[in-house]
């Protein structure tokens, strides 16, 4: 499947192209990236607990970047397995400054392939597009922090987990 | 077929239902009719740890007035909404949209907080209680708030319920002067999700004209959405058929429209175009 | 008593366990300590296998083991191939993927557990190590010299056959006009509702193997099934309960059946699996899947010439037992019911990373009479006249046949004009025109499909089938004269046990109900070959007739000495022997069972009471052969004939079907306005059956025409892999069906009967096509291929 | 992890204890033996589970039996009374209304429920109402006309 797009980016294009490249980003911002370790240059294992709403799976296998040509280009290219199939998928980024910070065009094919090829038919672009807008949503508010600033919050599941787990410490206190 | 082991909780109350989804925030998943989960949990799509079955909290199925408003229960089915003879006469709408829902034994069990809590890009009612302006009342471990339809849903699957909180009841502004609605939809051969859904609510002026328009459409986005562009190119119009196919070509307005095996992004626009005059038609035909 | 079940509309004996939900299917057989399998299948549509751990799987609680390609390898054979066509090539296929696996679904490890729950839990903790090999799907990629799939083969190319007489070039070279189209076949998946299912139980001390299987072969698999576990024959039985659907999906021999009953051997137990869908869209057969061009040649005055078919045949990944014979009967067809002086056809038989594809309901012939109807209204569109013209002018006449083709066939029987004639007169068809025309110029897309097909039935004759193509029957009256009915075919929902049991009440003039038809136990029946091919009753219901007349002769010569008479003396009339003098005034004798139920003495029967009578019933004489005290010399006790029927030609149903759509131009939706079938299967046993059948067919025909189509992506990927995404066609999809008959008797069997439980795949698809494709030539459109999705029309109405 | 469950199927009381994950046809057809219900996909489509749960049509492959708690179970097995065929069933009989079998019972059950809602349902309204069941061998007609069938047989 195809997927492409643009999203702009309120940061400079240097500072994007910095964050795409570093794996604590990456890991916190591939939507529902749980581990990214180092295991080469530019190759990365990957465990990705993808999915929307109810419907999840966790997906092991690498990343890598290639193609680097800072601050403009460069490929992400991921291969995840797991029991509800597999998940592969290549993006070519282009960075281009933009008035307000940088555009970024990506497009690429996501291959799936098992159980969720064969029964998320009607939802499978849905998701892909989904997780992109995610995915450089957060990266806009990664490149956006200065250097050696902390990392911003991200998401509403993290937000709400922190506040509610707050609130589950005031509730047991109580009792 | 077999779902993956996970452990199950019917509560009594809805407070009891609440702390136990507090329990395990990621694992646990509210069960209601069940017509959304235990698909996905059959293919082990969704791998929830604990379900909390709030189909027995009996005092969650209801539909009534109360004031100007109509109150429905999240744990009402399809099938009571279709058959509701006070709907029929005071908001036509939910059950016309609960009668194109799945298939009798969907509507039987399936319970429109499920759908809406859901929100399946092609589910029948997140169109209709976007058209009829719906606030969701939603309870969590910080009591209640509510949210109006059109914040609720987020994205593909995506509300903005927060982890803990429960879909309780959905309010609608009881219809009031003369206003017309109708649900059209095109089904899926096979799934019979919408390819597309278009629920209007009308509002008219004693000449007939146009008071307001409310369009909610499901099926054609990652999400429900209200179809403002349309609702504001009709307002203050004789709804004349020139009015309307007009003010229908700009139902994908904003949208990117979703592409499948069945009806490409294309296809998929066109017909919710066409099936937004027909629906906008048929509102406007029904109105008294 | 005097019968006339034959022709009358009789309710089935078989639906009151069908009703009550207390009939059998596989899954619903329980045996003490079953054991539970699931499979891990590929997710890869070509990949080499570099390890399986199944370490893991084998720790869940209930895990009893865990077989994977190589604990099978050297022990299970390979899956048969039945086909036999020059230079064919044929994969070594297994149950369990060897090295590699060649399509989505391919089955790579099994998993046995105590429970169904644990098996399915232990195939998620097996981890497979693949390498991706490059896939190919397209079948003229495939072809062309895409990805090789099976590496000793050097090329996908599994065959290439030419087949067809007369002169092919001279024949358009002589022509005034051609016409030439591309036509596809898209997979279709067969959707029995009852998916797969076997249970095997081992007797380790008896070696024997009991195997339960949803299957339309039992004899055929039990032959199968022994040489690939390797345990004689008879030491196999197969036992085919209940059988919900088939549609050719359950013409074959599985992998799965074969290593289930090699598991149970291995382990001691009974062993069960039963098929989930999503397994069953993966790994059971598809049909169709061909890619064509078809070519007809003609006169100006409408008269053919001839017609050359060149197609690519998506065999798919390996071969199931019948895969690359399909094509051929597509082949057999080109003819339809038409005088075509020569037809060619070309196939090029392809493997593709894809399911195998199989016989699915009309298997091969509903190509043939898709593209031949399909040509034919090009025909029509190309000199301007209307379709049924261009039919009629070519049909052979009633009194041409035998007719004989250029497919090499000779068509038995046939009078297609008065079924045209007849389906034109309940549509209405002058008026329908009318009213066609009168629609298009109010802007309405109104369009008029005709299809006037033959088709092939009654598989057939041995030496056009790859295990024999006979049937066989046993009939016996038991002492307490009940009629047993023993036959090799192997009726799933068609209704034989209610029309084997008219032929043989009528010919022993027996209540209906004092008949048991059995079928599909191989440890009772005697071999047969089974049901598919519409051959059921022309093939197996003669065997029975004849059978039951074998035992009639004796029955005759027994009576005669019981009545102390000479046998030309005697003759049975209304049920009974009676002497041809006093039958007059033979004793109203009764034809109720001899032994009224409850009333026999224990451990006795009674005495037939002969003495004084002029006339016997057949369960007066079925008691007397049992008893033997009073048989003729030289005649053996007992009261039982065994046939194997040899059919001499194949049999040739035709009919026309006439369908009446409306194009909604705002979205191309398109709906049925009116569906017309004519169909002539000759005699018919049982009307109710038959109409029952055409629906059924029909319908599928709808899926196919409008809805049905299996679809991998470029990687292999099956996309349409539940009942989601494939949509198999519900009530309110369809019309009401006004159907009629002609009846033209088959000369090919002593019962007349042709067949019909294709019919409706194979005739209505053109005609659907034909009506839509009709409705919107006021665009100029000649052709649509399958399925006709609103989005293809709403783009050909709006230029897209 | 089991759970205790009380139900009554075919008027016969249960209790049981089940996993949570077991669903309401596998107890029905596994633990009963009731194998009248039949399993014809995965994905909630084809109806051939259907059941009355409290007198509603459900497929009983979309509900887990922890659910079916305290209910009042209909399956085809109890649908004819005194030996008596329900008119649905004499229906199906009469009008040829099944072939290979398999989606009978679930076809029966939903087109009970039909009649049950609606006594002289037109020939669209029987098509709504048999939505949730597919059936491969009939072509639906003469299902169609079975309902009728029961539908004039019980008002007579």
């Amino acid at each position: 499947m195809k997927l492409e797009g643009t999203h702009e980016l309120e940061a400079p294009r240097e500072r994007v192209y910095q964050s795409l490249v570093n794996p604590e980003v990456l890991q916190r911002c591939i939507p529902g990236c749980e581990k990214l370790e180092r295991t080469g240059e530019n190759i990365f294992a990957a465990t990705i607990r993808a999915g929307v709403g109810s419907i999840k799976g966790v997906f092991n296998g690498t990343a890598r970047l290639e193609d680097l040509r800072e601050p403009e280009h460069l490929r992400i290219v991921v291969d995840g397995k797991g029991p509800p199939g597999f998940l592969k998928g290549v993006g070519n980024l282009d960075l281009e400054q933009a008035d307000a910070g940088t555009k970024v065009n990506y497009s690429g094919d996501v291959q799936v392939g098992g159980t969720i090829a064969s029964v998320g038919q009607r939802m499978i672009q849905g998701t892909a597009k989904m997780m992109a807008t995610q995915f450089f949503t957060c990266l806009g508010a990664e490149a956006k922090t200065e250097v050696g600033e902390p990392p911003p919050k991200h998401g509403f599941f993290r937000t709400a987990l922190r506040w509610f787990s707050g609130w589950l410490r005031r509730f047991f206190r109580t009792h | 077929m077999i779902p993956a082991q996970f452990d199950y909780q019917a509560p009594a109350t809805l407070e009891e239902a609440v702390s136990l989804l507090a329990s395990d925030l990621d694992g646990a998943k509210i069960l209601a009719g069940g017509h959304s989960l235990i698909p996905a949990m059959k293919l082990r799509l969704a791998q929830p740890q604990l379900l909390v079955d709030i189909a027995r909290i009996k005092s969650l199925a209801y539909i009534r007035e109360e004031g100007d408003k109509i109150l429905i229960g999240a744990t009402t089915t399809h099938y009571q909404l279709e058959s509701s003879d006070l709907l029929k006469q005071i908001c036509p709408l939910l059950p016309e949209c609960a009668k194109s829902i799945g298939d009798v034994q969907v509507r039987n069990k399936g319970t429109i907080g499920g759908s809406v809590a859901h929100s399946d890009p092609a589910g029948d009612w997140p169109a209709a209680v976007l058209a009829l302006g719906a606030e969701l009342v939603l309870v969590g471990p910080n009591g209640e708030r509510t949210e109006k339809a059109e914040d609720f849903f987020v994205d593909l699957l995506t509300t903005s319920l927060l982890p803990g909180e429960i879909l309780r009841e959905i309010r609608i502004q009881k219809p009031a002067g003369k206003f017309g609605q109708a649900y059209q939809k095109v089904p899926h051969p096979a799934s019979g999700f919408a390819v597309v859904g278009v629920a209007v609510h009308l509002v008219l002026n004693d000449d007939g004209s146009c008071q307001s328009a409310a369009i909610g459409v499901t099926g054609v986005g990652a999400k429900a959405f209200r179809a403002q562009a349309v609702e504001a190119a009709l307002a203050g119009t004789s709804l004349d058929d020139n009015a309307i196919a007009t003010a229908a070509t700009h139902i994908c307005d904003g949208v990117d429209p979703n592409g499948d095996l069945y009806a490409s992004s294309e296809y998929r626009c066109h017909l919710a175009q066409v099936h937004a005059r027909r629906a906008i038609q048929a509102a406007k035909a029904n109105a008294k | 008593m005097t019968n006339n079940y034959v022709g009358q509309r009789v309710k089935r004996t078989e639906d009151p366990r069908l009703i009550k939900g207390l009939a059998h299917y596989v899954d619903d057989i329980t045996l003490p300590g079953t054991l539970h399998v699931s499979f891990v299948r590929s997710i890869y549509a070509h990949a080499k296998i570099n390890g399986i751990e199944t370490e893991a799987a084998q720790t869940v609680p209930g895990v009893v083991a865990v077989y994977t390609g190589q604990d099978i390898a050297g022990k299970i054979g390979p899956v048969p191939c039945a086909s036999a066509l020059p230079e064919l090539k044929v994969p070594d296929h297994r149950a369990l993927a060897q090295d590699k696996v060649y399509f989505v679904g391919h089955p790579i490890a099994a998993v046995v557990a105590t429970d169904r729950y644990a098996a399915r839990d232990a195939i998620d903790l097996i981890m497979v190590d693949y390498e991706e090999l490059p896939v190919v799907t397209d079948v003229e990629q495939a072809a062309a010299g895409g990805p090789v799939i099976h590496e000793a083969f050097g090329s996908n190319i599994a065959y290439k056959m030419t087949s067809g007489e007369g002169d092919i070039d001279a024949a358009f070279a002589a022509a005034d006009r051609t016409v030439k189209q591309r036509m596809l076949h898209r997979r279709l998946a067969p959707i029995a509702m009852e998916p797969r299912g076997v249970l095997a139980r081992y007797f380790p001390g008896e070696e024997e193997l009991t195997l339960w299987s949803s299957t339309q072969i039992p004899h055929l698999m039990r032959t199968q099934v022994a040489l690939m576990i390797g345990i004689p024959e008879n030491k196999l039985r197969v036992i085919t309960p209940e059988v919900g659907g088939g549609f050719g999906s359950k013409l074959n021999v599985y992998g799965e059946e074969a290593l289930i009953s090699w598991i149970s051997m291995q382990l001691g137990k009974p062993v069960k699996w039963i098929e989930t869908r999503r397994e069953n869209i993966q790994a059971t057969i598809h049909g169709r899947g061909q890619v064509g061009d078809i070519e007809v040649a003609f006169k100006n005055d409408g008269t053919l010439l001839g017609l050359r078919y060149s197609v690519f045949a998506d065999l798919g990944a390996y071969h199931q037992l019948l895969t690359p014979a399909i094509p051929t009967l597509t082949g057999l067809m080109l003819s339809g019911a038409y005088k075509i002086p020569a037809i060619q056809m070309n196939i090029t038989g392809c493997f593709t990373n894809k399911m195998a594809t199989d016989a699915y309901r009309g298997a091969g012939r509903p190509e043939a009479t898709y593209v031949v109807e399909r040509a034919l209204d090009l025909v029509a569109a190309e000199l301007k006249v209307d379709p049924t013209e261009v039919r009629r002018k070519n049909f052979p006449a009633s009194n041409e046949f035998p007719f004989h083709t250029a497919t090499g066939l000779d068509y038995d029987s046939g009078d297609y004009e008065t079924a045209l004639n007849k389906a034109q007169e309940i549509a209405g068809y002058a008026k329908l025109r009318e009213e066609q025309k009168k629609a298009r110029d109010e802007g309405r897309l109104v369009g008029i499909g005709v299809s006037t097909y033959v088709e092939i039935c009654a598989l057939g004759p041995s030496q056009a089938m790859p295990a024999g193509g006979w049937e066989s029957a046993t009939v016996r009256i038991e002492p307490t004269g009940k009629v047993t009915v023993l036959t090799g075919a192997s009726p799933h929902g068609q209704g034989q046990e209610t029309s084997f049991a008219q032929i043989v009440a009528d010919e022993l003039g027996v209540g209906i109900n004092d008949v048991t038809v059995i079928h599909g136990d191989t440890g009772v029946v005697q071999y047969g070959i089974g049901t598919f091919g519409s051959r059921a009753t022309a093939v197996g219901g003669t065997a029975v007739l004849v059978a039951v007349q074998k035992l009639k002769e004796k029955a005759h010569k027994i009576a005669s000495h019981m009545l102390q008479s000479d046998a030309t003396r005697v003759s049975f009339e209304g049920g009974k022997y009676a002497l041809q003098k006093a039958a007059a005034a033979a004793v109203t004798g009764t034809s109720d069972p001899v032994v009224p139920v409850g009333e026999a003495p224990a451990g006795a029967l009674p005495e037939p009471q002969t003495e004084g009578k002029t006339s016997l019933s057949i369960q007066d004489i079925a008691l007397a052969a049992h008893l033997a005290k009073e048989l003729p010399p030289d005649t053996e006790p007992g009261l039982s004939a065994t046939y194997f029927f040899e059919p001499k030609n194949f049999t040739f149903p035709f009919g026309t079907h006439i369908a009446v759509v409306e194009v909604d131009r705002e979205t191309g939706d398109i709906k049925f306005l009116r569906y017309v079938a004519v169909d002539d299967c000759g005699r018919v046993i049982n009307p109710m059956l038959v109409d029952g059948q055409v629906h059924g067919g029909i319908v599928q025909s709808i899926g196919q025409a409008l809805y049905e189509e299996v679809v991998y992506d470029e990687q292999g990927q099956l996309l349409t892999g539940t009942l989601m995404d494939y949509a198999v066609p519900r009530a309110k999809h369809i019309p009401q069906f006004e159907l009629d008959r002609t009846e033209t008797p088959s000369p090919v069997n002593p019962l007349g009967v042709k067949g019909v439980g294709e019919a409706g795949t194979i005739g209505a698809t053109p005609a659907i096509v034909n009506a839509v494709v009709d409705a919107l030539a006021p665009f100029g459109v000649k052709h649509l291929d399958m399925p006709i999705k609103p989005e293809n029309v709403w783009r050909i109405i709006n230029g897209h | 992890m089991k759970k205790a469950i009380n139900l009554s199927v075919n008027g016969v009381s249960h209790s049981d204890e089940v996993e949570p994950r077991m669903l309401l046809v596998h107890y029905l057809r596994d633990v009963l033996g009731l194998t009248g219900s039949h399993v014809g996909c995965e994905t909630s489509l084809c109806g051939a589970c259907t059941v009355l749960l409290d007198g509603q049509a459900v497929k009983s492959c979309t509900v887990f039996a922890v659910q079916a708690d305290g209910a009042a179970i209909t399956t085809i097995e109890g649908l004819a009374h005194n030996g008596e065929l329900h008119p649905v069933q004499e229906g199906f009989w009469e009008k040829h209304g099944l072939q290979c079998g398999y989606c009978t019972p679930g076809m029966i059950v939903a087109a009970a429920q039909l009649l049950d809602r609606n006594a002289s349902p037109s020939r669209e309204e029987i098509c709504h109402g048999l939505e949730g069941n597919l059936c491969r061998c009939t072509g639906y007609q003469h299902i169609i006309e079975a309902v009728e069938y029961a539908a004039k047989k019980a008002g007579a």
